[in-house]
C-alpha cells in the first residue's frame, strides 16, 4: 500500500511548481494556469487526508471540500480569463507587466 | 473498484494504440515525396496570405463560459441523481432552488445578448 | 514494492514532469497542453485514492471545461503572446522561493507522525456516490455550501459575461 | 453455463482456467484478460465500422435517389475495404509550419475518444467492459478528449480554415454537451446508479416511456455531438471548406472519417442502452446471447433513424444551431429534470403503472408548454422571421465582382 506521505510529497512538489510558474511567468494566462495547478494540489491533500485519516468516521468533509474547490476554480477561471480578454481588448497585451494602469 | 479503473486505463491505452499503429503502418506503406508546393497551406487555390492566427470573436468564449458553469452544475447534480431514491421531497425542493438560481444566470445571459450569434 | 506503488510513482513522475514543462515551455499552447497532462495525472492520483467520483469530475471539469476555456483564451488573445521570460535573475529568485516553500512543507511533513499512515481498500458502502448526494442535500450537512456554490457560479457567470461581452461603443 | 446461452462468459471462464492452468498468478491472469478483452472490443468496433460505412453510403444513395456503391462485390459491399486499402497507401502530406507532434496526436485522440465509449457500454447482461460506478460521467469526460482532438487539429495545422473549423466544432460540441449531460441525469435518477449496466438493467419499462422529452433531447444532442446533418456546419464545405481536418491526408484523415461513422453508431448504441432498455427483453437474463440481439435491433432502429435524418434534413446556420441549444434545448432540459424529479417524488412509490402514466402526462404537458412558448416567442419576433422567410428578389449585377468568390474568413 502507499503511505499517506507519498501523496503529500507529490502535492508539495506540484505546489512548488505552481508557485514557480506564478512567479516566473509574465503572461497572465500562464499565471492562471499555475494557480489552477496549486488548487489541484490542495485537492490532492484534502482527498488524501480524508482517505487515510477520516474514512472510518463516515465523514465526507474532504470530498465535499474538494467539490467546492472545483466550483471555486471554475468561477476563478471564468472571471479571470474574462478579465484577461477584456484587458487584451483594450491594451492588446496579456503580459502582466504591461497591465499597469493603476500604477501611481 | 481499482480493477475497474485499471480496465478503463488499459482500454483507453489500447484505443489510442490501435490508431497509432494503423497510422504508423500506413506511413511505412505510403510514398514519401514532399515538395514545397504540395506541402504548402491550403487556401482555396491561391497563395496563403496574412497570419494564420486571425482574431476571433469573443462569442466563442462566452459559450465556453456558459458551458463551464453548467458543466459544474451538472457535476453537482449527479450525486443527487444517484441518491434520488433515498431522498425526501425536501431535497428535490433544494435542487429546484439550486437549478433556478443558475437558470437566472442563463436568463441574464439571454437578456444581455450573450446567446446571440451576431 | 507493490504494483500500486509502481503505478503511483510512474504517475507522479509524469505529473511532475508535465508540471515542470508547463512552467518552462515557451509556446503558450504547449504550456496549456502540458497543464492538461498534469491535470490528467492528478485525476489518476484521485483514482489511486479510490475517490472515483472526484477523479472523473477532475476530467470533466478541469480537462473538459477549464482547459478548453484556457485554450480558447490563448487563441482569443491571438496566441502570439508567447512568453519569453525575463533573462534577468528572476527565474533564480523564483526557484529559490519555490524550493524554500517545498523544503518547508517537506520538513513539516517528515516531523509529522501520521504521515506514515496506511489504509485498507474501501468497502462498497464507502464508495457509494449516493452518500455524497445525501450529505450535500442534508440540511445538517452541507446544504448551505451546496446552495452557496450555486450562487457563486451565478456570480461568476454574470461577472464573466458582463466583462466578456463586447460593449457597444467600446474602442477596439 | 453453456456456450450457446452465454458465449462471452463461457470463453472468459475457459481462458481464465487455461491461463491459471499454465501457472500464471491470478493478478496477471486478470491483467491479460483485461488486455485481451479491451483489445478485442476496440478492434472489433473498428472493423465493424467498415460495414457501417458501406451501409450508410448505400442507404444515403437510395434516399437521395442514387445507386450508391455498386461496383466491388455484390451490391458494392467490398467498396469500403477497397477504400481502406487505398487510403493505407496514400501519402501523408504535412503542411509547412505545422506543429508536428500535436498534428499527429490529434487524429489518435479523436479516434480514442470514440473507441473509449465502448468500454462502458453493456452489450448483454454479462458482456460489458466495466460497470464503473461513474459511467454516465465517464461518457461526458471522454467527450472532452474528443474535443481536445478537434481543437488540436485546428491549432496545429497552421491553416486558418482548420482553425475556424476547429473553433466552430468545439463551440458546438461544448454547447450540446450541456443538455446531454442534464438529460443523462434523469436515467441516473431512475436507476439510482451511474453504471451503464445498472441503468440498462433497471429498465423494466424502457425509460423512454417515463421520460420521452429527455430521450428526445438526448437524441438531438447526440446527433449534434456527432456533427452530422442538420448540425454538420463544422464541416460546411461552402463556408469553411472542410473544417478542422482540412490539412490531413492519408490514414490520418481516415481516422477522422472512421471516428465519425463509428461515433454515429455509438451514439445510437448509447441511446438504445440508456433509454430503450439496452439488452433487456424477454429471456435476456437467462440467455445473455439474446441480449445482443435485442440491443442490436434497438440500436439499428435508432441508427437508421439518424441516417435518414442525415440525408434528408438541410444544414442549419451556426446562429440557429447555437440559439436552438441555448434558448430551447437547455432550458427545456432543465425544466424536464425538475418536473421529472418532482413528479416522481410525489407519485406513489414502486414501479407501478400509475407512476409511469403520471410521468408521461407531465412530460407531454411540459412539451406542449414549451411548444406554446416557442410559438409566442416567434410571434413577438415576427419581424425577424419575415425578413428571413420573405421572398427577396436578388438584384442582378451585370459585371460579376471578383471579390464575391472569396470565402468569408471572419466568422
Amino acid at each position: 500500500m502507499i503511505p499517506l506521505y507519498w501523496f503529500l510529497i507529490l502535492s508539495a512538489v506540484l505546489f512548488s511548481i505552481g508557485i514557480y510558474t506564478v512567479i516566473t511567468r509574465r503572461n497572465t494566462i500562464t499565471i492562471l494556469m499555475g494557480v489552477e495547478l496549486m488548487l489541484n494540489t490542495a485537492n490532492i491533500n484534502l482527498l488524501a487526508f480524508w482517505r487515510y485519516l477520516y474514512i472510518d468516521t463516515g465523514n465526507l468533509d474532504g470530498v465535499i471540500f474538494a467539490l467546492i474547490i472545483f466550483v471555486a476554480a471554475a468561477a476563478e477561471v471564468a472571471v479571470g480569463l474574462g478579465l484577461i480578454i477584456s484587458a487584451y481588448r483594450r491594451r492588446q497585451s496579456v503580459v502582466a507587466n504591461d497591465l499597469d494602469a493603476l500604477k501611481g | 473498484m481499482l480493477h475497474e479503473w485499471l480496465y478503463l486505463v488499459i482500454f483507453l491505452a489500447i484505443s489510442m494504440f490501435i490508431p497509432a499503429i494503423a497510422i504508423g503502418m500506413a506511413a511505412l506503406l505510403s510514398p514519401k515525396k514532399p515538395a514545397p508546393i504540395k506541402n504548402s497551406i491550403y487556401e482555396c487555390g491561391i497563395e496563403t496570405y496574412g497570419p494564420t492566427k486571425i482574431q476571433f470573436k469573443a462569442q466563442y468564449y462566452l459559450y465556453a463560459i456558459l458551458f463551464l458553469v453548467f458543466d459544474v452544475e451538472t457535476v453537482f447534480l449527479f450525486p443527487f441523481a444517484v441518491a434520488y431514491n433515498k431522498l425526501l421531497l425536501f431535497a428535490v425542493v433544494e435542487v429546484i432552488i439550486f437549478v433556478i438560481i443558475l437558470g437566472a444566470g442563463l436568463a441574464y445571459a439571454w437578456r444581455r445578448g450573450a446567446l446571440e450569434w451576431s | 514494492m507493490t504494483v500500486m506503488q509502481l503505478i503511483f510513482l510512474l504517475n507522479a513522475a509524469v505529473t511532475i514532469i508535465a508540471g515542470i514543462m508547463m512552467s518552462r515551455v515557451r509556446r503558450l499552447l504547449h504550456a496549456a497542453l502540458w497543464l492538461v497532462l498534469a491535470l490528467f495525472g492528478v485525476a489518476v492520483t484521485f483514482g489511486l485514492l479510490e475517490a472515483s467520483f472526484l477523479a472523473i469530475v477532475q476530467v470533466v471539469v478541469y480537462i473538459g471545461a477549464i482547459a478548453i476555456l484556457i485554450l480558447f483564451a490563448i487563441m482569443l488573445t491571438r496566441g502570439g503572446t508567447d512568453d519569453t521570460y525575463d533573462n534577468s535573475k528572476r527565474w533564480i529568485i523564483s526557484l529559490v522561493v519555490a524550493l524554500i516553500a517545498l523544503g518547508g512543507i517537506l520538513l513539516a511533513l517528515f516531523t509529522w507522525p501520521q504521515g506514515q499512515a496506511l489504509t485498507t481498500p474501501l468497502t462498497a458502502a464507502q464508495q457509494d456516490i449516493g452518500a455524497i448526494g445525501i450529505a450535500l442535500l442534508d440540511p445538517e450537512g452541507y446544504l448551505i455550501p451546496f446552495e452557496i456554490s450555486s450562487i457563486l457560479l451565478l456570480a461568476a457567470l454574470v461577472g464573466s459575461i458582463y466583462v466578456g461581452i463586447e460593449h457597444k461603443g467600446e474602442e477596439k | 453455463m453453456s456456450f450457446i446461452a452465454d458465449p462471452v462468459s463461457f470463453i472468459t471462464n475457459w481462458l481464465n482456467s487455461l491461463l491459471s492452468g499454465w501457472g500464471i498468478p491470478d493478478m496477471w491472469v486478470q491483467f491479460i484478460m483485461f488486455i485481451i478483452g479491451a483489445g478485442l472490443l476496440a478492434f472489433g468496433a473498428m472493423i465493424f465500422t467498415i460495414g457501417l460505412i458501406w451501409l450508410e453510403r448505400k442507404l444515403g444513395g437510395r434516399i437521395q435517389d442514387r445507386i450508391g456503391p455498386n461496383r466491388i462485390g455484390p451490391w458494392g459491399v467490398f467498396q469500403p475495404i477497397a477504400d481502406m486499402l487505398k487510403i493505407f497507401t496514400k501519402e501523408y502530406i504535412t503542411p509547412i509550419g505545422a506543429d508536428i507532434l500535436l498534428y499527429n496526436l490529434a487524429p489518435i485522440l479523436a479516434m480514442a475518444a470514440v473507441l473509449g465509449l465502448w468500454a462502458v457500454i453493456p452489450l448483454s447482461s454479462t458482456a460489458y467492459g466495466t460497470n464503473i460506478n461513474v459511467g454516465a460521467l465517464y461518457l461526458i469526460g471522454i467527450g472532452a478528449i474528443g474535443e481536445l482532438g478537434i481543437i488540436l487539429a485546428g491549432f496545429s495545422s497552421n491553416n486558418k480554415y482548420a482553425l475556424l473549423g476547429g473553433y466552430r466544432a468545439v463551440a458546438q460540441l461544448l454547447s450540446y454537451e450541456v443538455p446531454m449531460a442534464i438529460t443523462l441525469l434523469i436515467p441516473v435518477m431512475f436507476a439510482g446508479s451511474m453504471g451503464l449496466n445498472d441503468i440498462a438493467g433497471a429498465q423494466k419499462v424502457a425509460f423512454i416511456f417515463q421520460a420521452p422529452v429527455a430521450a428526445l433531447i438526448f437524441f438531438i444532442a447526440g446527433i449534434a455531438e456527432n456533427g452530422r446533418a442538420p448540425f454538420d456546419l463544422m464541416e460546411a464545405d461552402s463556408e469553411i471548406v472542410a473544417g478542422y481536418n482540412i490539412e490531413y491526408s492519408g490514414l490520418k484523415f481516415g481516422m477522422y472519417y472512421v471516428a465519425d461513422f463509428l461515433h454515429a453508431f455509438t451514439s445510437a448504441l448509447l441511446f438504445a442502452t440508456i433509454f430503450l432498455g439496452g439488452w433487456r427483453g424477454p429471456g435476456a437474463e437467462q440467455y445473455p446471447i439474446l441480449g445482443f440481439v435485442y440491443l442490436f435491433v434497438k440500436t439499428a432502429v435508432v441508427y437508421l433513424l439518424t441516417v435518414t435524418i442525415r440525408f434528408t434534413v438541410p444544414r442549419l446556420r451556426i446562429d440557429q444551431v447555437m440559439a436552438f441549444n441555448w434558448k430551447y434545448l437547455t432550458p427545456l432540459a432543465l425544466a424536464t429534470l425538475l418536473v421529472t424529479a418532482l413528479v416522481d417524488k410525489i407519485a406513489p412509490a414502486g414501479q407501478g403503472l400509475l407512476r409511469i402514466i403520471l410521468l408521461l402526462v407531465a412530460n407531454v404537458l411540459l412539451f406542449l408548454l414549451a411548444d406554446r412558448l416557442v410559438t409566442l416567442y416567434r410571434k413577438n419576433h415576427q419581424k425577424l422571421r419575415k425578413v428571413v422567410s420573405e421572398f427577396r428578389p436578388v438584384p442582378v449585377t451585370i459585371r460579376p465582382s471578383v471579390a464575391a468568390d472569396e470565402p468569408e474568413v471572419q466568422s
